[in-house]
Order: C-alpha cells, then structure tokens, then sequence
C-alpha cells in the first residue's frame, strides 16, 4: 500500500511517497505560481521515481499553505496544516523527539509532540518574518552569495558583527551599510546567522522547548544557524536521518497512512 | 561656481555635477561591496559627462547615510538641509517636501525663506520605503522602471492588508494565485506604498503647496494616489527626484 | 438574517438614515461601560463606534501612531474621513489608553457638536461607587441639556427594564447558540449583536425576536469542535468566519462586542435610577481595564466553557491592546492549569493578509483538540 | 552555606553595591575613577563607571551611588529584620513607604535603568523571560525587564505590590498586575481617576488615606506621626533643593550636568525624604553652583538647549548624556523630571497624608497623560518647563510602548508650535532596549534636528530663497493643481 503526502510552501513544494512506513520516493522543487500545478508536478516527479502511477497511491494528505486548493483539486482526500504535518514527521523520524523547530520560507514554527506524535503546544510568528527562511534568503542575496554558502562562511567569522534592527528590511540595509563600510563578509554572515537564531529563540521560549530538538525546513541545513541555536539554547539540535525539507510531506503521507490503518 | 554633489543613500549613490543652479550632469549607480572605489568611479564619470575636468570643480559636497565615505569630499550637509535646499531653491512656493528614501519616509516643512521649520522622519516602517517597492515588483519579475507602463493596465487595484513588507510579499503571491492580473496586484502594491506616504505627509497638518522628492517620487503610479489623497496643491520636482539631495548637496557648496 | 445584515453590515444604515430624517438624534460611544440607558432615555439613539473591519489608517496615522491599536486607529480614520458624519455627538468614557487617544485625536482634528466625558472607576468600592452614581447623575444632565427637556425618573427606569429585556433575549439567542446542536453560528451571533449596538430598541427587539422564532428549532452542520472566543474589541465579522471555515464553531464568547455587554446583568433593587445604573455597570464589568478582580473574569470565561461544553478557548487580542495581551496570558495559564486548551493569537485589526496563517494556526488547534490527525 | 552567583537583576545589582557600601567617599573618589579600568567589573558595568565618574559629575554620582546601596540593601536585608519588601511604580512617593519602620520600598523602572546600565546583556535575559511567558512584545520595557527577573523566580520577592498607574498607564498597571497574580502576593490600589474637576482629586485623598489603613494592616504598624513628620521635613528639604537645581537650569549656559536630570528623578522615585536623598540633591545643587560661578560649560559652547518631553534613552550606559554635552546639547531634564514637588505641611497627620496624597497626584504620568485629556496637561507642563528653562526645542523619544504619549503627541508638538513657537524632534526609539532602534540612528537625527531646525532658527539661516531671487533666476516649475 501506497500513501502520499504533498507540502507545497510558499517557496518550495515536495512530494513524499511512503510504503510500510519506508520512504520509497521523494521531490523537492521550487514552487510554480499556482500550488495545483507545483503539486502535480512534483507528484509528478515523485511518482515516476517510484515507478508507480496516480492509481496506486491509496490515500494522499495534502498540507502547506496550499493545501486547501490541492484537496479540492482531487489530489488529496484530506489536508491537514503543516504544523501536525511537521510534528508527526519529525516523530516518525525519530520517535524520542518531542520538539521541532521549524523554519519555512516565511513562517517558523516551534512544535511539541507527545509520546505519540500527537501535536500538543505550537507557536507560530505572528506579525514578523525576521527569522523565517525569507530572512537569510534576502541577506545571501545582499551578501552576494548562496544560501547554502552562507553557514560554512558565517562559522568562519572570529568577531560577528551586531545586528541592532528586527526588521528583514532594515538588517539589509545594516548589512549593507556593514559591507560599504569594509567588514568581511564572513563577519556580516555570522552576524545574520546570530540574529537569525535570536529570532527563532525568542519564539521558541514561548513553549520551553525539551533539551532535545530537531530542526527542519530548509533554515536546517545553515551549519551556522544551528549552531547558533545550539548556543542559545542549550539544546541539541537533532538533524533529521531525512532531508529536513522534507519532514513535512514525509509526515502527511505517514499520516496518511496511519488515517488508513486506524 | 562648479561643485560635485554626491548623495550615498542605504540603496544607491547618486553624483550631479552643478554650475550655480544649473545641471551639467547626473549619475546614479547602486552601491555594493567596495564601495571606496564605485565612488571613485561615479564621481569621475559624472564629471567626464559635465565635459568638465576634474580640477574645474571647486567644491565637493558629500551628504546621505555613507557621506563619509566620499573621497575628496570638501565638506559634508545632512540630507535634511540638502532635500530643503533643492526643493526650496526650485520651488518657491512649497511648504512641505516629502523625501522618500531608500528605507526611510522624511516630512520636512520650510518656511518662506526655505528653511526647515521641523521635520519627521518614518523609519519603523519599511512597507512605505524604496526598498519595499522595489522588493515587490521583484517578486513580480518588474524591474521599478517598468511600474509605471504596468499599472497603466490596471483595472482594479488589489488591497494590500498586511503591516510587514515581508508578509505583504506573501500577500501578493496570493492575489496572483487567486487571478488577479499584475497591473492589478502592482497598482495595490503603489497605493499601499503611497498611504504610508499620505500619512507622513499629513504629519504637520493640511500640507498646502509640497513636492515629494527620493527615489519612489519617480514611480508615478505611486505619486498619482499621493496626489489624491494628499490635501493641497503638488508640485513637481525639475529634475530627477532621487537627485534631489545630490542637488541640494551642490546648492550648498557655497552657503554655510 | 438579512434585516440583521441590514443593520450591522454598515455604519449610516438606512434605518440610521430614516431615524434621522425623522429628526432623531444619534450619539456615539466607545465602550461597553456607557449605559446606553440614559441616552435612549432621553430618545437618542446610541451608537457604538466599530470599523467593520476596514484597515485603512493613512489619516489616522497623521494624528495616532503606528504603535496605538489598529482598531483604535481604524475607527480614527472613519470618524476623520466622513464616515461618521451622522453622529451628533460623543460620549467619551475612560475604556482604555488607545480609545482615549482614538477620542481625543478625534476631537481635537475635528470636535464634536456635542462631547460627554463619563468617568468610569477602575476598581469597584464604596468610594468609586459613589464616584460613579455623581458621573451617571451629570451624565443624564449632559442628556437633559443636549435635548432640551428633562429626562426624567420614570423615562429612565422603563429604558432601564426595555434593556433588561433585550439583555435577556439576548441570552435566550445565545443559549440556541450554547446548546448541544447549536442554532446560529458564532458569525451569526456577531452579527445579530453589532445590530443591537446599531439600531433603536424596538426595531432590534423585533429582529431579535423573529431570529429567536427562526433559530430556535434551526440545527447548524455539526462542527469539528465547539469553541469559545474571547479577547479585544473586535467586530471582526469575517475572523469569526474564518475561524469556523476550518471547522471550529464558537458557540460562545467572552467579547465586549459579545456577552460581555449583557451576561451578567441582573436587575438591580430599587435604588435611584442612577444608584441602579452604577450597580449594574460597575458591578458587571467584565473587562481588564478593571483591576483587582481577575477572578470575576476568570470566573466568567470557567462557566462560559461549561455552559457551552467547548472543546477550546481561542484567546485573541489586536497588536498593541495592553489589557487583553497581558489579561489573555492570565486567562490561558488560569485554563490550562484546568486542562481546557488554549490557542493565543494576535492580530492586526481588518488585516486580511493575516487570515491565512490564523486558518493555519487554527486548523492546528483543532488538530490538537481532536484526534490528532 | 554556600554561596551561589546571583542571577536576577536585583541580585546582581545590590551584591555590585556592596562594595560601594563599604567603601569611603574619600576613597570612592580615588578608586572610583580606577575601578573604570579595571577588569573587576564586566564591561558594559564600566562603560556606565565611566559616565559616573566624570569629573564634572562625580562627587554627585558617589552620594547617589551610596543613596542606591542603602535603598537596594535595605530591601535585601528586609527579611531577615522582619521587614517587608514593597514594590511600588516610579510613579508612587516612596516616602510613604520610609515612613513605616517595617516596609521597605523598591521601584521596578529605577531597578530596570539601573540594571540595564550596569549588567552585562542590559536586562535582556529578563525581557526574554516575560516573552518566554507569552507577555506580549508591546510591553513597557521599563518595567517588563525588572518585573521579568522576578517572574523569573530567581530573583528578590516582593512581599506585596502598590499598583498607582490604574488611570495613567494600562501596560504598567496590567504588568503589575500580573506579577501579582503570578506571585500570589498582595496588591494595594492607588486609583487615579482620569478627572480634572476637583472631584476627582478630592476621591483621590480618599484612595490615599485608605491606602495607609490598608498598609497599616498589612504591616501590622500604625503610621507613626512624629516617624512621618522627619521624613515629610526631609522630603521639604529636598523639594527646596529641586527648585534651587530648577533655577539653576535656567542659567545659560547651563550649570547643571546632562546626567542630573536622571539623578533627581532616581532620587524622587527611590529615597525621597530619607538623609540619602537631601545629601544626594545637596551635591547637585553644589555642583551647580560652582558651575554657574565658573561659567563652566563642556563644550566650547551651549548649541541648544534641549527639553524631553517625556522620557529619554537610558539603555546607552548613561553614555547618552554625555553625547549630548559634547555637542554642546544641554539636557534641561526629561518628563520624569516634572513631578513639580510641593512644601507639605507638617502641622497634622492629615495634612501630611494630604500632602502625600498632592504629590502622588502631581508624579509624572499619573499627572500629564492619566489626565482627563491625555494631552492637556502634558502640554501645560512642557509649555511651562520650556518657557521657564529656556528651551529653545523638545524632543519626544517615542518609547515604543508608550501607546498614551504616543496617542497625543502630535497634538503636543502642535500645541507647543502654536503656543511658544518651539519645534519638537519626534523619534522612534526604546529607552531602555538597545537593539530596537540603533543609537547611531537616533544621534543622526537629533544633530539634523538642531542644525536645521534649532540652530538655524535665528542667526545662522541659509535663506536659499531670498538668495535665489537675489540670482534673479527665472520662474519655477508651474503648480498643478492635485
């Protein structure tokens, strides 16, 4: 049996296809301007590395920001918010995990579990998108270079450069000013990182996070951020076995799944 | 009397060249890395286009965020007192400039005689800022240029709701999904940018006779709604507003 | 509901404008403090100050500023442009800071053509209490004055008992909305209340009435699960929407544009009508602009999520309301601590762009509340 | 017994004291220079070390230095004499409190500037406690950073809380509030009913004399007159000696140091009426008038002359004030500064409870925006500060939570332009959080503020019109009409 799941975000979308609880195929690609089109082609994708069509997926969940449209489209029978999406994968990854940060293109989330992955507390940003994904998305460009470059360059810094503004916008600016003003790029780097991480902290005291987190979305992958959590809270940050862009699809289609057993 | 003004503001820097109260030439280049030798590089053109030569200038005049950074600079003018300048020496009658920069909106009121009787500056809110306009028109694969033919498609502006620019990018994802046609989403792009601008200008009361100077005063999709909502009578800025505290800078080279 | 919709989707509505070419006077107020007794008494009709969910502010961010609450700041910007043209005057009471700055901007740009200032006492005691009676006692003065004729005891005491009943009424409808198959949605029992706050009291009743005849044996879809909502200001008719969209109906509410205007009012022995007024009002104010009785509100949300058997509390208050984002955390640790869950939000008054990631947040809620899936 | 490091900002700040308890004034006067190089204090400490121990200022800060460690140790050692801990807004007169031999008095805004001016991290920790609770961002810093090291739990305790801010400020009063809620401790309520009419004062007598029954019960002590009488004395005393460092202000250019405005409200809102406070506001007077004679000035010359409307910014280590006199920027005190002291009489209990009752009355806050018009007297008062100090501007640093002062502020600026012709600076900035607008940002401000708008009110104009007429250049672009 075959079940699905399909995270389409506000910057990338990803399709999970699970068997017995094994990943059998998974995409990840960026987002089309319509989420029914990201969502089938990405399914799209996904399918055709398993090897299997549309007819042999026996439930799909859908969730992302739109995960409303892609239910109606027909290609999930339920949509479930990526905030138990989120929870569950992280659990099914690794079930002594009780806390999940993570960090989307404009939304970060910090999320408790219980014993069985069932979602109890959450925050979400409310007002701010300084320390979602956009945040370092926007500074890498000002640096001028990629978003994956950033962690290994921000680790080199010896004296990391203070960011004194909240606001995405205004950092650009510092970071520019910074930058006219001759400060090394790897200094500018670790500043954004350490202002990024205060950003997701402050959000995360709000559910007192257990000392044992795992760190999703794509922000997981910025060597630097995570460190900087590491730091501030005192916690390990657990990389997920998975690629942590996926945790999301991954927990909707074992959601799915488990939809169907029960 | 020759004088360089060079504004470096947070986005671009901007060099004019100046006999008295007449340009001879402009230059605006967006600021980087280096940005030491792209002044070098920007005054030195702008110079070239004046078909003057370098030692003809007799005063530099450096102003904006990075003014400090200028090389040879002779004296350095906040950009209050050069935004003042322009729009006083070349608007007679205006009360009120409204200088919309690169992150910041700044209301500067002046006197008959074209001094700052007060100003107030609106640097909490990027959503009426350059950079913001510029970020949103990114996202709708336009370059700041090009708002001006786009919106002219418009039929129906879109309502942008959301207070942080980075939310009202997401908020325009979703009015293109939803259908809306980008003249559309632009246009409500230009009205959220100009409300900001409307209620920083309303600041010191019923503006009377004001001109909008800074980079955004260029978009005229954005300064048609100012002009609407905006009580009292506009006038336009001579040159390219975004040169205006470059301009005032040069004004200045010889008062003090 | 259309007649409803009628009187709560606008602010001049045509019965607003038929009530005014009649003659009829039309007094403004901003808080649930002011005993609209005494103006009906004197036969003007009331009128609570709401923004239907508009965001527009570039007036009113000239006067207020971009940190003064964004319902505050909306209501400001139709009072400046026009909108509220059709008030003859203001009763201005000391609700909270934002209010009295949203008033006072008001006044200052463009007046009033007739301002009352009710001083209404933050802690309740014989002494405020005494306060208060001398307050209402000038405020039916200011009433007299502004009519030109006496309002008298008896006019007073039949506003005070036509009120009572509405009150009841109002539960009556709000127990079709608590009950095991609730009658109205929680967006519908906004709406019916925003009429009240907009239209003269026999015209309501008769809506009122004809709602309770209609709702009565009327069964809405089963929900997913059965919540409270409470927290600022709001006469956000399209949150409440979008809250129940994703399955969580709010089949009661602890908001001043909700049972807080008439949950607890019972009527008063017979004092003067202004000594009555003080007990009713003072002794009844559920909202944390009042200090030291947490537990009275504490108390009023505990009952209010039995009565109405609710799986979960949403707690929400707009950016920059200071008495409902500290009072929102009291309450949410007071329900927790009794294992009633809790989802905070805060929000942007009218910002539709904020919608979005409240659907998401309250979707996850019920996902939480319920099984989990 | 073991000793453990103090990790809550009153810990902190009073185990910092002991040693300015211990140490002679003498000595403080020679080590306290030293101890800015030093490496015994952290850095930031130092930096505040350094503002304090300036010349013109010093022998001043070491009175208000030991003025601090006997009020904060007295706190710290309340228990063990079977003494109570109260804490009280900056807006309550603590001398009441001096007046009972078993309470002891604490302000929670004096801790937060004294915290965030001389503890490594500035009292963020604390501020992260109250968001970790879920207290919303849009709170007063002022008292969220003291009030969050005690919710924190690991911190000093109050026994009991007086709330004087229902009426003048909501975000202060809630806060309060909570924390007693959270404690589980006592609140005693001084209203301010939002009333200009004499009514409301005359209720306010009223809340003020049952106050002192509600304390007398909670302490299990009868106010004793004679005890309340010496302090109402020094009280007057300090009262005088306002007025004198008041007129002094209004010498140009002016004798009294930047600093001082923070000095005279810290000593209001702490020991008012105790021998600490008189010999505090002795040394300022003093300081003053050997200034004065000496036409001493740390520039080279007066530029402006500089009122704050309401607060100023406080997170700078007091490296603000100093700024500002380098400039040539004179600060004539902020809105903290106008609490307007009277001589109480001290013929009888009541017209001592009743002066008491005036001087609550008259704080700052509970006076200006906790009027029936937010702006009404707020506008009197800076009119009123302006006329008689001279100030040739104001500045409203826009603290960022302040949501009433913010609410009227542009009709204050409107109504001083109309009424005395004196532009106001309107900022963005919190005054005790660092990272909410740069300090940089607001010095740019405020210097484009005085050099166009002050500086060049008289004198100095550059008249670019008149100029242009004089170069006869032709007609300017046409007006449209919009």
């Amino acid at each position: 049996m075959y079940y699905a799941g399909i995270d389409i975000g506000s910057l990338t979308a990803e399709a999970v296809i699970v068997k017995d609880g094994k990943v059998v195929a998974a995409r990840i690609m960026n987002v089309f301007p319509n989420p029914v089109d990201s969502a089938r082609e990405v399914m799209g994708r996904a399918l055709k590395s398993a090897g299997i069509g549309a007819g042999d997926i026996s439930s799909a969940i859908s969730t992302g920001y739109g995960r409303d449209q892609v239910q109606a489209a027909g290609m999930a029978q339920e949509n479930v918010s990526e905030i138990s999406c989120h929870g569950y994968g992280a659990f099914c990854v690794d079930p002594s995990v009780r806390t999940v940060i993570d960090i989307g293109g404009q939304d970060a989330k910090v999320i408790k579990m219980d014993g069985s992955g069932k979602l109890m507390n959450f925050v979400m940003n409310d007002k701010c998108a300084a320390g979602t994904g956009h945040f370092l998305e926007v500074m890498s460009r000002t640096l001028g270079v990629g978003l994956e470059e950033l962690g290994p360059l921000a680790l080199e810094s010896k004296k990391p450069v203070l960011m004194s503004n909240r606001c995405t916008i205004y950092v650009e600016t510092e970071v520019i000013h910074y930058l006219q003003r001759g400060v090394s790029r790897k200094d500018v780097a670790a500043g954004i990182s350490r202002a990024m991480a205060e950003r997701v902290v402050a959000l995360a005291r709000r559910v007192r996070p257990e000392p044992k987190v795992m760190l999703t979305g794509g922000v997981a992958k910025n060597t630097a951020v995570r460190a900087e959590l590491e730091k501030i809270l005192g916690a390990r940050m657990e990389r997920p076995s998975l690629d942590p862009q996926l945790i999301g699809a991954y927990g909707a289609a074992m959601l799915a799944a488990k939809g169907a057993a029960s | 009397m020759i004088a360089i003004g060079c504004d470096v503001g947070s986005l671009f820097a901007k060099a004019v060249v100046m006999d008295g109260d007449k340009l001879l030439a402009s230059r605006i280049a967006r600021t980087t890395g280096n940005v030491a030798s792209e002044l070098e590089d920007l005054l030195s053109a702008v110079v070239s286009d004046a078909g003057a030569s370098r030692n003809k200038v007799e005063r530099l005049v450096a102003t904006g965020a990075g003014a400090d950074l200028v090389p040879g600079a002779d004296l350095c003018e906040d950009g209050v007192a050069c935004v003042a300048a322009a729009a006083a020496y070349y608007l007679p009658d205006v009360q009120l400039a409204i200088d919309i920069g690169g992150q910041s909106i700044t209301a500067l009121l002046l006197d008959p005689d074209g001094d700052v009787v007060n100003f107030m500056r609106n640097d909490k809110c990027a959503s009426g800022s350059g950079r913001f306009l510029e970020m949103m028109s990114e996202k709708l694969n336009l370059d700041v240029s090009e708002v001006d033919r786009e919106t002219a498609a418009a039929k129906g502006p879109v309502e942008l709701t959301a207070q942080c620019g980075v939310f009202a990018e997401s908020e325009v994802i979703t009015h293109v999904n939803a259908g809306a046609s980008r003249p559309d989403v632009m246009a409500g792009v230009c009205a959220a940018v100009a409300k900001i601008v409307v209620a920083q200008g309303r600041r010191f009361g019923s503006a009377g006779h004001y001109t909008l100077t800074g980079g955004v005063a260029r978009t005229q999709a954005v300064t048609r709604i100012i002009r609407q909502k905006l009580p009292g009578t506009f006038h336009q800025f001579p040159f390219d507003p975004q040169l205006a505290a470059a301009i005032g800078a040069a004004l200045l080279a010889d008062t003090d | 509901m259309d007649e409803i919709r009628k009187l709560s989707g606008a602010l001049e509505t045509d019965h607003v404008r038929k009530w005014k070419a009649g003659g009829g006077k039309v007094l403004g107020y901003t808080c649930i403090a002011t005993p609209v007794e005494l103006v009906a008494a004197a036969g003007v009709l009331p009128y609570r100050v709401r923004a239907l969910g508009s965001a527009q502010t570039e007036i009113a961010d000239a006067h207020l500023s971009r940190f003064n609450c964004s319902f505050c700041r909306s209501c400001l910007q139709l009072g400046l442009d026009g909108s509220y043209d059709f008030l003859d005057g203001m009763i201005e009471t000391n609700g909270c800071d934002h209010l009295r700055g949203m008033i006072e901007n008001w006044k200052y740009a463009k007046g009033f053509g007739f301002f009352h200032y009710l001083r209404v006492p933050q802690i309740v005691d014989k002494d405020s209490f005494a306060f208060f009676v001398d307050e209402l006692k000038l405020m039916r003065r200011a009433m007299s004055d502004f009519i030109g004729a006496e309002v008298d005891d008896d006019a007073v005491r039949a506003e005070i008992e036509r009120q009572e009943r509405i009150r009841g009424k109002l539960r009556r409808l709000y127990s079709i909305r608590e009950r095991e198959r609730p009658g109205l949605t929680g967006a519908e029992a906004l709406e019916v209340f925003l009429a009240a706050t907009a239209s003269t009291t026999d015209v309501f009743e008769a809506e009122l009435d004809r709602i309770i005849r209609e709702r009565e044996g009327h069964e809405v879809p089963a929900p997913r699960a059965r919540l409270v909502l409470g927290g600022s200001a709001t006469d956000e008719v399209d949150f409440v929407r979008e809250i129940e969209d994703v399955g969580g109906l709010v089949v009661t509410d602890m908001l001043c544009f909700g049972s807080r205007a008439f949950w607890t009012r019972e009527l008063p022995q017979q004092g003067s009508p202004e000594e009555d007024l003080a007990r009713l009002y003072l002794g009844n104010q559920i909202c944390p602009r009042m200090f030291d009785e947490f537990h009275k509100r504490r108390d009023f949300i505990f009952s209010a999520v039995e009565r109405a058997r609710a799986d979960g509390v949403v707690l929400v208050h707009n950016k920059f309301c200071d008495i409902h984002g500290v009072d929102n955390v009291q309450l949410r640790m007071a329900l927790e601590k009794k294992g009633v869950p809790v989802l905070q939000l805060e929000k942007e008054y009218g910002a539709r762009a904020d919608l979005g990631r409240i659907r998401t947040r309250v979707q996850a809620f019920l996902e939480r509340i319920g099984d989990a899936k | 017994m073991k000793m453990k490091m103090p990790t809550g900002l009153f810990d902190k700040l009073s185990s910092q004291l002991l040693v300015i308890e211990l140490l002679p004034r003498p000595v403080l006067k020679v080590v306290g220079p030293l101890l800015v190089p030093l490496k015994i204090m952290p850095e930031d400490g130092r930096s505040a070390a350094k503002a304090l121990m300036a010349p013109h200022v010093r022998d001043a800060s070491i009175e208000f230095l030991k003025m601090a460690a006997e009020w904060m140790l007295a706190a710290k050692r309340a228990r063990k004499r079977g003494e109570k801990v109260i804490l009280v807004p900056f807006n309550f007169p603590s001398e009441l409190i001096h007046a009972f031999t078993k309470a002891r008095p604490l302000t929670s805004e004096v801790l937060t500037t004294l915290g965030v001016s001389a503890l490594p991290g500035q009292g963020e920790d604390y501020w992260n406690v109250a968001m970790g609770l879920g207290l919303p961002d849009h709170l007063c810093s002022a008292n969220t950073i003291e009030l969050g090291s005690i919710l924190s739990g690991d911190d000093l305790k109050p026994d009991a809380i007086i709330q004087s801010a229902p009426g003048g400020c909501d975000v202060n009063s809630k806060i309060h509030e909570f924390v007693a809620h959270y404690l589980d401790i006592p609140q005693f309520f001084l209203q301010k009913p939002t009333d200009d009419s004499g009514r409301g004062r005359e209720w306010y007598g009223k809340y003020m004399k049952s106050l002192v029954a509600q304390l007398e019960e909670f302490l299990g002590e009868k106010l004793d007159e004679g005890r309340l009488r010496a302090v109402m004395e020094k009280a007057n005393r300090c009262t005088e000696l306002y007025y004198e460092l008041w007129d002094l202000q209004k010498a140009v250019p002016s004798p009294v140091p930047n600093l001082f405005s923070l000095l005279i409200y810290g000593t209001r809102f702490t020991m008012w009426g105790t021998d600490a406070a008189v010999r505090t506001m002795e040394a300022m007077v003093k300081i003053g008038k050997e200034r004065l004679a000496k036409r001493e000035y740390p520039a080279p010359a007066e530029v402006a002359r500089c009122l704050w409307a309401y607060t100023s910014y406080y997170y700078d280590f007091f490296g603000f004030f100093n700024w500002m006199e380098d400039k040539g920027y004179s600060h004539l005190g902020d809105g903290l500064d106008l609490f307007f002291p009277k001589l109480v009489d001290t013929a009888s209990m009541d017209s001592m409870l009743e002066g008491i009752a005036e001087a609550a009355w008259n704080m700052p806050m509970t006076r200006q925006v906790g009027g029936e018009s937010m702006s009404g007297s707020w506008t009197e008062d800076v009119v009123h500060a302006v006329k008689e100090l001279g100030a040739d501007c104001v500045i409203y640093c826009g603290h960022h939570s302040c949501k009433q002062t913010w609410s009227v502020a542009s009709i204050l600026r409107s109504e001083l332009q109309k009424r005395t012709g004196t532009p106001m600076l309107m900022l963005q900035g919190d005054s005790w959080i660092k990272n909410m607008t740069p300090m940089s940002v607001l010095q740019e401000q405020i210097e484009e503020f005085i050099s166009n708008v002050v500086a060049k009110k008289d004198g100095k104009k550059r008249k670019i019109r008149r100029r242009k007429k004089a170069d006869g250049a032709e007609q300017s672009a046409e007006a449209e009409m919009a």
